[in-house]
């Protein structure tokens, strides 16, 4: 049994009590998306400002509600995505997802991950890397990644 | 007489099991409740001696199988007061016997201009079938608030009731605890010319219930949250309305004749039960009847009453103002399902902690998002408690609690 | 390689039993089979080490009851070929799989004017949710009929499809014991534009399955028949069609959002699964399925095809023309079901006297009264095998008969 | 466990393979009732000629498949309703019913029957005796009444 250490390191709480890029932008010219945890009830709504001419995350900005380990990843996820080109951001969701999912794939059945393990080569998580302990607490995979996927869902309607 | 609750816990084999070293301390029987041996060997034993198909075999074993089921049957109908056990339909859940409701008795009789009346304490379970039913044919849905106090706001009940078909309650709150006044509300609704569906499904495990006091129409509730099975609830509803409801899903036993054109229905309540019923699991909704009834629903309610109240004054002494409490103070109005919200720390993390020591409590939205908008927070923790529990627990939950104050202490 | 029955029979407590003094010849599994020590074990396993709700809670015992719910949803996925876990949604039984279809997808695909062709050897479950549609919406009804040897007759196939929607039939005769063209009438519907249900009910038990080579668009069956605990059964869908289809019951569990004026639903498959599901039952589905593996399917069928051949010989080197078989000669078109009646003995009174002797089949219209009516006759006796019966069951079997036969002697 | 001679008595065996009163009637002036017995598939048709004015059955026929209980059961409710008064037959019904019912209500929790007991009373059962057998045999109860009930659905119809 994994101990409380390996999900709550000092630099998720660090990042829970102080949170990057909390705010609102003004839509439009911003977008904003809003993700849904259906499990425990958290929200985030991320607003994005892309800079059309170069693809880049021009800005971002977070609001919602949530536990530390979603509120830290999201908040670490703003800080990396922020000043990103849109590629970049998606190497980036692609790779934490993967971090998540050779786990979560395991406990939903979907194979060993090692299709996954290719979409983290050569990515540098950096802090993102604390919130490796999150995959010892299955139900809590679902906190950690709901930023991710809500950052996913807004690029995608963006450029659709 | 005050119940033996070490006697009571080891009759629950979960109880004996240990987590992180720690023994067991389940608190989350709103959810779903721990089952007693009597109920898990009376499964077993159908299962091993008259396992059979229901109302179709002739030989002895089918027999056998029917008549446990309806035996069952006719006791969960006696245990909640009904007058008649035709009354009473087997389903999945509580949800199941509230879509069947929206399905059959609403669909044949409300239409656009039509009014729904519900509370905002309601469990989705309560609310969706309705929003399912207002899309589609432009039903309107009206909502009891709340007071401040966290019972409902029944001041202007006559106006929300006015021209409205059906009141939707639940029973008991499985978020705030608070006790509805349901048999003033059925009142209400009758008056009104309205029909009265209550969800009973944190009430009925708890405080003997009679239907027909209540003068209710529909109850619904799930044999899992009292001792019962999974996979088992139940829908209790007037005769003249299950006989006037049109069919719910078709199939075998549902029926008197099919031809290739046509079907006729068979006599209620089968003809809601359509297909091969979950057989092993009503017999074990029976037996946790048999187990309710053997411990005592007076003395059960006697019993959460004092614990929840030696649990509001333990979480008050120990953390005053710092954790709030979400649900009425009288105890004379609630349940012993507690939801609380330390202040700055999210009800997930304090779970989190709270399991280290063994301590299992709910965290989330407990299914009731159109309350937590209203309480203004995502997501409570939820201790709960049945039978089973003792102070003993409820310490264990104050140990825990001071350690997950402190571990997100800033 | 032949299976070791008597290895198999000591595996199933039920069939330890006696009946009137006499050992148990339980020959009903095409109604529901017994179920073995695995599976029992299981759900009792789950009930006393890991029993909480599931997708809700954050503590050990609740992730646990989670992952053994999703395992077994991902077993049984993959035991019927499905390319996806997220295609297999659990319900009762087969019944409410066929309903779910009629009232999601059907309703928001079909309306007057549309047919669906369906076949006059379907089981109850797969006609009345098509007749309560036509009802309904003012859907036309075609039916696939019967030769003379028990088949389907598809000469006129291309005409009932033309203009079709849906496609509803069944891969094997719970009466006729008849295996249906599947993948051959998959492809004709596809040809014709219209999706094909098939209703897998009494097929999935004993013969290997591949949904994905079938190419079926909903594939219905339940746990029972597969050694599998009472409550709970699957709809198989594919992916496309599950997300485009909207939800059936309202809930919790089945939401990704509820405010007051609207929800939002959660992915598949739980946007169909609401409410507190069958979960004990799911984790013993799970136990058949690892069972069933354990023995092969290929075996089970192999020994089926054996011992229904041995009965077929059997029954007409004892009674001729004297007694009738309803169902196909070849044995490569059949599975283990046999009906048959006496001329002149009612298939109530036979089984009667079969009860007697211990021998346990069943008599009735099996929910099949169309068929029935082409037959001409208002019931039959039926007899169905599973891995668990043997050559000495038969022969108990046509002793039984021949008493049966001396009994009602003019 | 209750023997096989108990359920099949010889009268039984005899109505069964010698039914009486079998046949059709034209309708009007007869009126003709279906009934049902959905587990089994049985199905029968009471054929009932009511003379108007004296209020009895002028004639009755049967039509219909079953098993040696529900036939047996038929022939001999067909045999004592002839040339009764319809009172009486209504009086027979209630009777019949009862004698099948203090078992079934048993079987069905509908308690101990004493009530229906007072239905028995002073009325002359005669051969139906003979299916008292049947009680002990509860799923073949329904085989047994079929016809009763739709004997008392069809004076029912004829009535209102
Ligand atoms: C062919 C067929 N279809 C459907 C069903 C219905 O199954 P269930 O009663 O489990 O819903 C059955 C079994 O009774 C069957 O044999
Ligand atoms: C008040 C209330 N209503 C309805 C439900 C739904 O019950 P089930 O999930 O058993 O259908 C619950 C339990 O989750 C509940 O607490």
């Amino acid at each position: 049994m994994a101990g409380l250490e390996d999900l709550y390191r000092e630099i998720i709480l660090d990042h829970y009590r102080s949170p990057r890029n909390r705010g609102e932008l003004v839509v439009p010219p911003a977008h904003k998306t809003e993700g849904f945890n259906p499990l425990c009830g958290d929200e985030v709504s991320v607003y994005l400002d892309i800079d059309e001419a170069t693809q880049t995350v021009r800005d971002i900005k977070i609001s919602g509600q949530g536990c530390s380990i979603s509120q830290a990843s999201t908040s670490m996820m703003s800080d990396a995505v922020k000043g990103q080109s849109v590629a970049e951001a998606r190497r980036l969701i692609r790779a934490f997802k993967a971090l998540m999912s050779i786990h979560e794939s395991k406990l939903e059945g979907e194979g060993d991950g090692a299709d996954l393990a290719a979409d983290l080569d050569g990515v540098r998580l950096g802090d993102l890397e604390a919130l490796q302990g999150v995959v010892k607490f299955p139900v809590r995979i679902k906190c950690a990644t709901l930023a991710w996927n809500t950052l996913q869902q807004g690029l995608d309607e963006i450029n659709t | 007489m005050a119940l033996d609750v070490a006697r009571l816990k080891a009759e629950f084999p979960l109880l004996e099991r240990e987590i992180n070293g720690n023994p067991i301390v389940y608190l989350d029987s709103a959810s779903t409740s721990q089952k007693p041996f009597a109920v898990l060997d009376a499964m077993d034993h159908a299962y091993r001696h008259h396992y059979a198909n229901v109302h179709r075999g002739v030989y002895e074993i089918a027999e056998l199988a029917t008549a446990e089921f309806e035996k069952a049957r006719r006791k969960v109908a006696t245990f909640i007061g009904a007058s008649d056990w035709r009354e009473l339909v087997f389903v999945r859940n509580a949800t199941e016997a509230i879509n069947l409701v929206a399905y059959t008795w609403a669909r044949a009789n409300l239409g656009a201009g039509d009014a729904i009346v519900l509370t905002h304490m309601e469990h989705h379970a309560n609310v969706v079938p309705w929003q399912m039913l207002a899309n589609e044919r432009g039903v309107e849905l009206r909502w009891i608030p709340m007071t401040p106090e966290f019972t409902l706001d029944l001041s202007d009940l006559d106006t929300l009731l006015d021209g409205a078909k059906l009141l939707c309650v639940s029973a008991m709150s499985n978020v705030l605890g608070t006790i509805n006044p349901v048999r003033e509300l059925v009142a209400a609704a009758h008056a009104h010319g309205a029909l009265a569906l209550i969800d009973a499904c944190q009430y009925i495990p708890h405080i003997a219930t009679n239907v027909a006091e209540w003068d209710a129409d529909f109850v619904a509730f799930s044999a899992h949250k009292l001792c019962g099975p999974s996979g088992i609830g139940a829908l209790w509803a007037r005769l003249e309305l299950l006989e006037a409801m049109p069919p719910f899903l078709g199939g075998g036993e549902m029926i008197r004749d099919v031809r290739l054109d046509y079907f006729t229905t068979n006599d209620v309540p089968w003809k809601f039960e359509a297909g091969t019923p979950a057989i092993v699991e009503a017999i074990g909704f029976g037996a946790a009847i048999d187990y309710l009834e053997s411990i005592g629903m007076a003395e059960i309610r006697d019993h959460e009453i004092k614990l929840t109240e030696y649990a509001l004054d333990a979480l008050d002494n120990e953390f005053g103002d710092r954790l709030k409490i979400y649900g009425p103070a009288d105890i004379a109005i609630r349940g012993g399902a507690i939801s609380f919200l330390f202040d700055g720390i999210h009800a997930h993390d304090v779970t989190q902690v709270l399991d280290q020591d063994g301590v299992c409590v709910r965290a989330g939205h407990h299914c009731a998002k159109p309350l937590m908008r209203q309480l203004g927070v995502p997501a409570t923790s939820r201790a709960s408690f049945y039978m089973y529990n003792d102070e003993h627990d409820v310490d264990c939950l104050v140990k825990a609690l001071i350690r997950a104050e402190q571990f997100f202490a800033l």
